[in-house]
């Protein structure tokens, strides 16, 4: 009993909350990443593109071997991991633009679950693919970058850290400017809500979803070379799961909605950070960090069955 | 005709097996089945396993062995079972329907487990190079054999040198609740607090993450000597380089899930000074582990972890056929169970229940990017 | 006339949406077998009295007394089940089901066969699904539509899916039939049928609130009319008071009575 | 084709004579699948066990309308059940009769309570809560081996008796009237029989009151409620009714394989078996059974065709048959439902509805 | 201005217009009335390419309609208020008028457009912040009307304009109606209130079961017995 409360004490102080605290939020911006190109995609077709998450996939691989490519070249490695960026960014919007083109397009009339298993279809083709091109075995990020490690009262984190969290506000900010502030923007909601009368309104409904599904993958790559270089590893199964808690984040926040799917994600992160450093102490061990996607799933439907379209659920708009 | 009778039958439909004296046959084909996962998340385990029982193959027919008066040719027939229970009935019946003489796979406990039934009924000899779940060998099948230490034995070997050799006295550990991470992490948790250690913190993941840092920071607020981890190198690449992240002082050991030098490729210098065990005895006191290691590196790169268990655990099977001057499973099983084969891995004995008798556990420290032999507990003759 | 019975007494229902005041305090009675008009400008807060009556919205201050009981109508369904029916300003079909499948989901209420009896198959259920089928003819005959019972509702004209939509509504065997706009989107002949079948239905014994632009319809057929504005109610009294009501005028008639 | 299943099985009906053929397909499948070695009675049974679960997602999804992509939660719940009650897990060992009724009534409860918290949500976001249930039961079932341990965790359970009557087990071959008939072949007979009632229950529901209701809901929620219908009940029913079959399902699974595992109720299997339903033809009776065959037995006909197809193509191995075997099972995915959008074999209903939806604004 | 010909529309195998001939002249307003069902709103859903026509062509302004992708039809000055109004429903009134107004670029014009357009429609100023799914049925009808005019078209095709709108709001919508065509807008009006369609328009066109039937000035349909039986209610 004594031992028991010592170790909560343990736990509890103010510096393992804070590198919780550190830790939740980086995951939860990884997490945030991949739910924006989630929301993205779903916002203008209503589609869950569970194929979003391999593209993630294909992000980190393509990024990993131009960086591989180049190491020895001598060039900066600043440079070179821009390269490695910018490769994969590209990549990926021509996938993206080709996945809408082979596989959803075609389907716009489709009955609703149509295109859901599709999305299923081919992210178990690209997983494959990439299995062929990459190998089945893991793969390591080149150290490239000189990993920092900052301490700030007793809890740490490095400056890829720092890029990850500052990288998804920048992307999150700007997106919500795209699609609230500009005319493709306004184009692509009015395409999610209406398509056939969008078009009447002189919207070229084709472009702006391609539109959406690029962007949405361009996210997803500048999501890949994220969790690549956070991480240092890949493997050509790694956005099935990335992909899923991206996707239950989206939906936390409410899906269609980019703040929501940043506030989901971060909200993800904690929740899982704090629920596997917390709740074993709490339970007197009764429940452990095993059960940390649970408390992420549980999170979860607390919040819809209060706010059935999520936390920033897009107002409906129906009437009766 | 009707198909399949089960051991009473096994006669008759061996026929590449039997066909017995008179048609002086120079050659005469020998199934022997593989399976792992293939496809999935540890695909590459599966086919390292394998390339490794490929290797055997290879080796064996290079050696043009005379069975029962005929040269045999033998052949792999690899299958994939995605590591799934489902997926693994049908392909061990696939096998079964093909006459293989013997299976070596699967890779997974929860694949292997429930095929070792329809292998059983069939009388095959099965022999899994990697599925360590202690139940495997205790469901009274005499056809169910391991070359592989199982969790149990590897779990108190590295646990008690943990505890006694490292002289650890607070325990984090943690497991990634698969079959295989759940049990060796429960063995070493028994084998620490007998050695008088006590485990501070009991941690979980699961074999698909690659975030650790919410367990890690909790731990490193209980202070342990020692982290152990129950699973696999893909886990342990990462989980290093995080600890490493967070300041985390504590050495860190792991079973052979982890033991390898994709260990060390992932975690890169975050894996200097790692303890890890694998079943066995290292390479180098072995005559056959070193070449062994240099044809399966120029045949198909890295060894990931298993290769070396496979490539024994059809050498096993042929040795026996050998003895038994026959490669009818009916005939050469007993054999089986009597096996004593100097492997690459080590000495290979089974106690009655079909797991490796005694078998080595080598421990490692990842020195200088490379596993070095600390210590080797049990096993017997070759080694020592 | 006022000496029929109370069928639906509102008090002072309250409805705001944010800012907006969709209803304001509004109370009225219909009687039973009355046809009662609700009238007034766009969004003067009609289809929301409709919505708290029907339980689709919650009210947040007055209540309704349906048939001498205070309405718990915090769901659609128990509202259908003391007897109000209802028809949808924007027309709520089921689509990809045929005419009659429409009204014979409107059975649903009144009728009792669980999955046992759909497994079974026993007779008693095959006797009510008889009568359900039965029963459906005979309302699709009623809103003559019948020789359109198996085309699928989405298939039909605009017309003859506002008819479709009463021959639902009637099939919960309602006391109360509440009506969103049926005339919108007919021209005059066809409203003239309309206005037939609603004296019909009346006669029948169905007490009818109306919601209509229509104003020869509603003037002809209602016998008295309420007139709501910004959420209140500024009028109530026989059509041919309220069409000289200044206000009225002023809000809703405007210069010509069309 | 679609009228002829239903003649052939909606009984009071004429055809006899088609009864009777289909019986004897029926019967012929195992020994004619035999032929090609167990395996293929085994894939059989597995088709089989995939129908059963399909038809029973199909009352959820294609019947109410109702994303639920936590099916396999009730699966397991089943399976599990029958693990308990017949293993030396416990030492208990109560007869299947006794467990599949049980671990069916538990599943019901399940798709109850896991139901109930959802009914508000719409159609994606049910989605996703049904798939956080289906990963909360597996990760209980995958971690309840402490502090007290009922399922035994990761490891599993095994050593789970096979289905017997009396002293016949379905897990041993033996022979009966001169025919001989192996465990596999065995169970495929009992797995036609609940096949079959799951056939009976689904079209009998389709056609009533109850299935009128679900239809109504899945059109229009709100137009279902102002008709009276309680749609939090008549859900609750789909989900309950669906459940019910996963339950059993679940059994029979644990009784075939001997070993149960939580790595065999995994998100994959739920959405696998939602793909049977839409590839098939949602609420479409032989479309859903014909996608549960195709998308069992497609990976398995791969597995002994993609070899000598590459071998015919190329001439060599160019690539590793298995990944090429799933890339080919994923484009499959995506060109049938490119070129069949309303499923391989949809009602003629739904592929009305589907023409016309295209040129509708 | 435009010069329909043989236009036939199909949904599935129904036939829904069956091959109509008409044609509306440089501004001038035109009705197009009939029975439910007849076929009216899908004939303006062809001319709009909310759907591909089964048959015949479109002549507008001397180019064939048919040949231009649907999103091009507004630039070139064709605009559709269309049955059941279709506004964007999570877009605030305000944005769905912007909305109107997407392929134009004078963001001066646009905006005094604008103010016009919501001083037509001061129920509409009022909600201005509101999702257009909200708004009560009669004030999606002006959104619809108003969005439509955003776009400053030369040709505007009206789909009972005058659905659900209270007689007040029926009588301003005319008015507006009125007066731009009197500014020069060329219309083609569908209205169930046959009597005030043919009181505006100069020449009406009355459609049964997918066939034009009857063609004249409007003056002279409002006097046609046929006309008043079938569909004045008279
Ligand atoms: N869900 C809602 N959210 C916000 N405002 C709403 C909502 N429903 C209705 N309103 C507002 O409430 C007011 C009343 O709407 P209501 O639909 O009751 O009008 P109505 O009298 O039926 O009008 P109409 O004749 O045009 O159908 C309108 O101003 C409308 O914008
Ligand atoms: N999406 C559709 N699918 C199938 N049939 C349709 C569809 N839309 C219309 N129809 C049919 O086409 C015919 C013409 O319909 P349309 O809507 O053009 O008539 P309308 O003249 O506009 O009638 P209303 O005055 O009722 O609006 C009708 O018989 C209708 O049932
Ligand atoms: C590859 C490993 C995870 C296999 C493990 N040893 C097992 O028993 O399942
Ligand atoms: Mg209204
Ligand atoms: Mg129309």
């Amino acid at each position: 009993m004594v031992r028991h409360q010592r170790l909560v004490a343990e736990s509890l102080t103010m510096d393992t909350l804070l590198q919780q605290l550190i830790n939740g939020l980086t995951l939860g911006a990884v997490y945030a990443l991949v739910a924006l190109g989630y929301t993205m995609v779903y916002g203008i077709i209503g589609l869950i593109n569970f194929a979003h998450g391999e593209v993630v996939m294909i992000g980190t691989m393509v990024a990993f071997t131009v960086i591989v490519f180049l190491a020895g070249s001598g060039m900066s490695p600043l440079l070179i991991l821009g390269i490695g960026l910018l490769v994969s960014v590209v990549v990926c919007m021509v996938l993206g633009w080709a996945l809408e083109r082979v596989a959803y397009r075609p389907l716009r009339h489709a009955p609703r679950l149509t295109p859901l298993i599709t999305a299923i279809g081919m992210s178990i083709v690209l997983q494959n693919v990439a299995m062929i091109i990459w190998g089945r075995n893991y793969i390591t990020f080149p150290p490239m970058i000189n990993k920092q490690i900052y301490e700030v009262a007793g809890a740490s984190f490095t400056n890829v850290q720092v890029a990850i969290v500052f990288l998804a506000a920048l992307v999150m900010l700007g997106l919500i400017y795209l699609v609230h502030r500009t005319r493709i923007g306004m184009a692509m909601r009015a395409t999610a809500q209406n398509p056939h009368v969008a078009s009447l309104m002189g919207v070229d409904i084709n472009r702006v979803i391609a539109m959406a599904f690029i962007i949405g993958s361009a996210l997803g790559a500048v999501a890949g070379c994220m969790v690549g270089s956070y991480y240092e590893i890949a493997h050509y199964q790694m956005g099935f799961m990335l992909g899923l808690k991206a996707f239950t984040a989206a939906v936390l926040g409410g899906i269609g909605n980019l703040a929501g799917a940043m506030a989901g994600g971060l909200l993800l992160g904690l929740i899982e950070a704090l629920g596997a450093g917390y709740i074993g102490d709490l339970t007197g061990n009764f429940l452990g960090s095993h059960y940390q996607d649970i408390f992420a799933f549980i999170v979860l439907i607390i919040v819809l069955m209060f706010r059935p379209s999520g936390l920033f659920g897009e107002r409906t708009g129906d009437r009766a | 005709g009707k198909k399949e009778e089960p051991k009473a039958a096994a006669p008759a439909p061996a026929p590449a097996a039997a066909a017995p004296a008179p048609a002086p046959k120079p050659e005469i084909v020998v199934k022997i089945g593989h399976v792992a996962p293939l496809t999935g998340p540890i695909a590459h385990l599966g086919k390292d396993n394998e390339n490794g029982a490929r290797l055997a193959v290879d080796d064996a027919n290079a050696k043009k062995i005379e069975i029962d008066g005929k040269v045999i040719k033998f052949e792999l027939l690899g299958e994939d079972d995605q590591a799934d229970p489902k997926t693994g009935t049908v392909v061990a019946q696939k096998l079964v329907d093909a006459k293989v003489a013997g299976v070596v796979g699967h890779l997974n406990s929860g694949t292997t487990i429930p095929a070792s039934a329809i292998y059983n009924q069939s009388g095959l000899p099965q022999i899994s190079p990697s599925a360590t779940n202690p139940k495997y060998t205790q469901q009274g099948f005499n056809t169910a054999f391991r070359v592989m230490a199982n969790d149990i034995q590897q779990g108190s070997v590295i646990g008690t040198y943990a505890a006694k050799d490292m002289g650890a006295k607070k325990f984090a550990i943690i497991d990634d609740r698969t079959a295989y991470g759940q049990g060796l992490a429960d063995e070493v948790e028994k084998a620490a607090k007998a050695a008088g250690a006590t485990v501070v913190a009991r941690e979980f993941t699961n074999d698909k993450a690659t975030d650790f840092k919410a367990i890690l920071t909790k731990i490193k607020a209980k202070n342990p000597d020692v982290i152990f981890l129950g699973g696999m190198d893909a886990v342990g690449g990462p989980m290093l380089k995080q600890i490493k992240e967070l300041g985390i002082k504590a050495k860190f050991t792991t079973g052979d899930g982890g033991c390898s030098p994709e260990l060390i490729k992932l975690a890169g210098a975050a894996s200097e000074g790692v303890i890890c065990s694998q079943a066995g005895l290292p390479p180098e006191k072995l005559p056959n582990g070193q070449k062994f290691l240099e044809d399966f590196t120029k045949k198909y790169g890295q060894i990931q972890i298993y290769s070396p268990y496979s490539y024994d655990a059809v050498m096993v099977l042929v040795d026996a056929m050998k003895r038994a001057n026959s490669v009818d499973p009916v005939k050469y099983l007993p054999e089986v169970g009597k096996t004593a084969y100097d492997g690459v891995t080590g000495k290979i004995e089974f106690d009655e229940k079909g797991d490796i008798k005694n078998g080595a556990i080598t421990v490692f420290e990842i020195k200088d990017g490379k596993l070095t032999t600390l210590k080797s507990e049990g096993g017997t003759a070759a080694g020592k | 006339m006022s000496e029929k019975p109370l069928l639906l007494e509102a008090r002072e229902v309250a409805k705001h949406f944010g800012g907006v005041k969709a209803l304001h305090d509004v109370s009225l009675t219909i009687r039973r077998g009355e046809i009662y008009g609700l009238i007034g400008p766009n969004g003067a807060g009609k289809t929301t009295f409709f919505n708290c009556l029907t339980g689709l919205y919650k009210n947040e201050s007055g209540y309704f007394i349906f048939d001498g009981v205070k309405l718990q109508a915090d769901a659609p369904h128990k509202a259908a089940a003391v007897g109000i029916a209802r028809t949808f300003q924007n027309i709520r079909l089921f689509g990809n089901m045929t005419a009659i499948e429409n009204v014979m989901v409107g059975r649903h209420l009144r009728t009792h066969a669980g999955v046992f009896g759909a497994i079974s198959r026993n007779p008693a259920t095959r006797a009510e699904e008889g009568a359900i089928v039965r029963r459906a003819e005979e309302l699709l005959h009623y809103v003559g539509i019948h020789e359109r019972a198996h085309d699928y509702a989405k298939h039909l004209s605009y017309g003859d899916q506002r008819r479709l939509e009463i021959a639902r509504a009637l099939a919960t065997e309602p006391k109360l039939l509440a009506l969103d706009e049926p005339a919108a989107g007919m021209n005059g002949t066809e409203t003239e049928a309309l206005r037939v079948l609603v004296e019909g239905i009346c006669r029948d014994g169905v007490t009818v609130l109306l919601i209509e632009h229509d104003v020869k319809l509603v003037m002809g057929l209602c016998g008295r009319v309420a007139v709501l504005d910004y959420g209140e109610k500024i009028c109530e009294d026989v059509p041919a008071v309220v069409q000289k009501d200044s206000r009225v005028i002023e809000a809703y008639l405007g210069g010509s009575v069309a | 084709m679609n009228g002829h299943l239903k003649l052939l099985l909606i009984p009071g009906q004429r055809p006899w004579l088609g009864f009777l053929l289909l019986a004897a397909v029926l019967v012929a499948v195992p020994f004619v699948a035999a032929l090609g070695g167990q395996a293929w009675v085994r894939i059989a049974n597995f088709s089989i066990l995939y129908i059963f679960l399909a038809l029973g997602l199909n009352i959820v999804v294609g019947y109410a309308g109702l994303l639920d992509l936590g099916y396999v939660a009730f699966y397991a719940v089943g399976a599990y059940t029958y693990a308990l009650l017949a293993s030396p897990h416990f030492g208990i060992h109560l007869p299947f009769w006794v467990i599949l009724p049980l671990g069916a009534g538990l599943a019901c409860i399940f798709g109850v309570l896991l139901g109930a918290p959802t009914l508000k949500l719409r159609g994606d976001y049910l989605a996703i809560v049904t798939l956080g249930f289906g990963e909360i039961v597996r990760i209980f079932m995958n971690n309840l081996n402490a502090p007290i341990n009922v399922t035994n965790g990761a490891q599993g359970i095994t050593l789970i008796d096979p289905i017997r009557l009396g002293d016949f087990s379905f897990s041993q071959t033996s022979t009966l009237l001169g025919v001989s008939f192996s465990g596999p072949q065995k169970y495929y007979f009992l797995l036609v029989a609940l096949a079959l009632l799951v056939i009976v229950v689904n079209i009998r529901l389709q056609d009533s009151r109850i299935g009128r209701a679900w239809q109504a809901i899945r059109e229009d929620e709100v137009a279902a409620k102002a008709c009276g219908i309680n749609t939090r009940n008549i859900k609750l029913l789909a989900f309950a009714m669906g459940a019910s079959f996963g339950g059993i399902a679940g059994g029979v699974f644990s009784a075939m394989q001997g070993f149960v595992s939580p790595e065999s109720f995994s998100l994959m299997e739920s959405i696998t078996i939602l793909a049977m339903v839409v590839l098939g033809g949602m609420g479409h009776i032989p479309g859903v059974i014909l996608g549960a065959v195709l998308l069992t037995g497609l990976p398995e006909a791969l597995r002994y065709g993609i070899e000598p197809l590459q071998r015919g193509l190329f001439g060599r191995m160019i690539i590793d048959p298995e990944s090429l075997r799933m890339l080919v099972f994923g484009l499959a995915l995506v060109l049938v439902m490119r070129f069949r959008p309303a499923g391989l074999w949809p009602s003629s209903q739904r592929r009305r509805e589907l023409a016309e939806s295209a040129d509708q604004p | 201005m435009l010069e329909v010909n043989g236009l036939r529309v199909s949904y599935g195998g129904i036939q829904a217009v069956r091959g109509i001939t008409f044609h509306v002249n440089e501004g001038e307003m035109v009705a197009l009335i009939g029975a439910n069902g007849a076929g009216k709103s899908s004939t303006l859903r062809a001319l709009s390419r909310l759907l591909d026509p089964a048959g015949g062509s479109v002549r507008y302004r001397g180019k064939e309609l048919l040949a231009l992708p649907p999103h091009r039809l507004v630039s070139e000055g064709i605009a559709l208020v269309p049955e059941g109004r279709g506004v964007f429903p999570r877009m605030s009134s305000l944005e769905n008028l912007r909305m109107g107004a997407y392929a134009r670029n004078n963001k001066k014009e646009i905006e005094s457009d604008l103010e016009q357009v919501l001083g037509h429609f001061p129920r509409l100023k009022e909600r201005a912040q509101q999702l257009a799914g909200t708004l009560s049925g009669g004030e999606q009808q002006m959104l619809a009307i108003g969005r439509a005019m955003m776009s400053k078209p030369r040709l505007l095709l009206l789909d009972e304009p005058s659905m659900g709108l209270a007689p007040i709001m029926v009588q301003k919508i005319f008015e507006v109606i009125c007066a731009v065509a009197s500014e020069g807008m060329t219309i083609l009006l569908v209205e169930q209130n046959a009597k005030l369609a043919l009181e505006v328009s100069q020449r009406g066109y009355v459609m049964e079961s997918g066939e034009i039937t009857l063609t004249n000035e409007s003056k002279a349909l409002l006097t046609d017995p046929k006309v008043r039986a079938s569909y004045l209610g008279e």
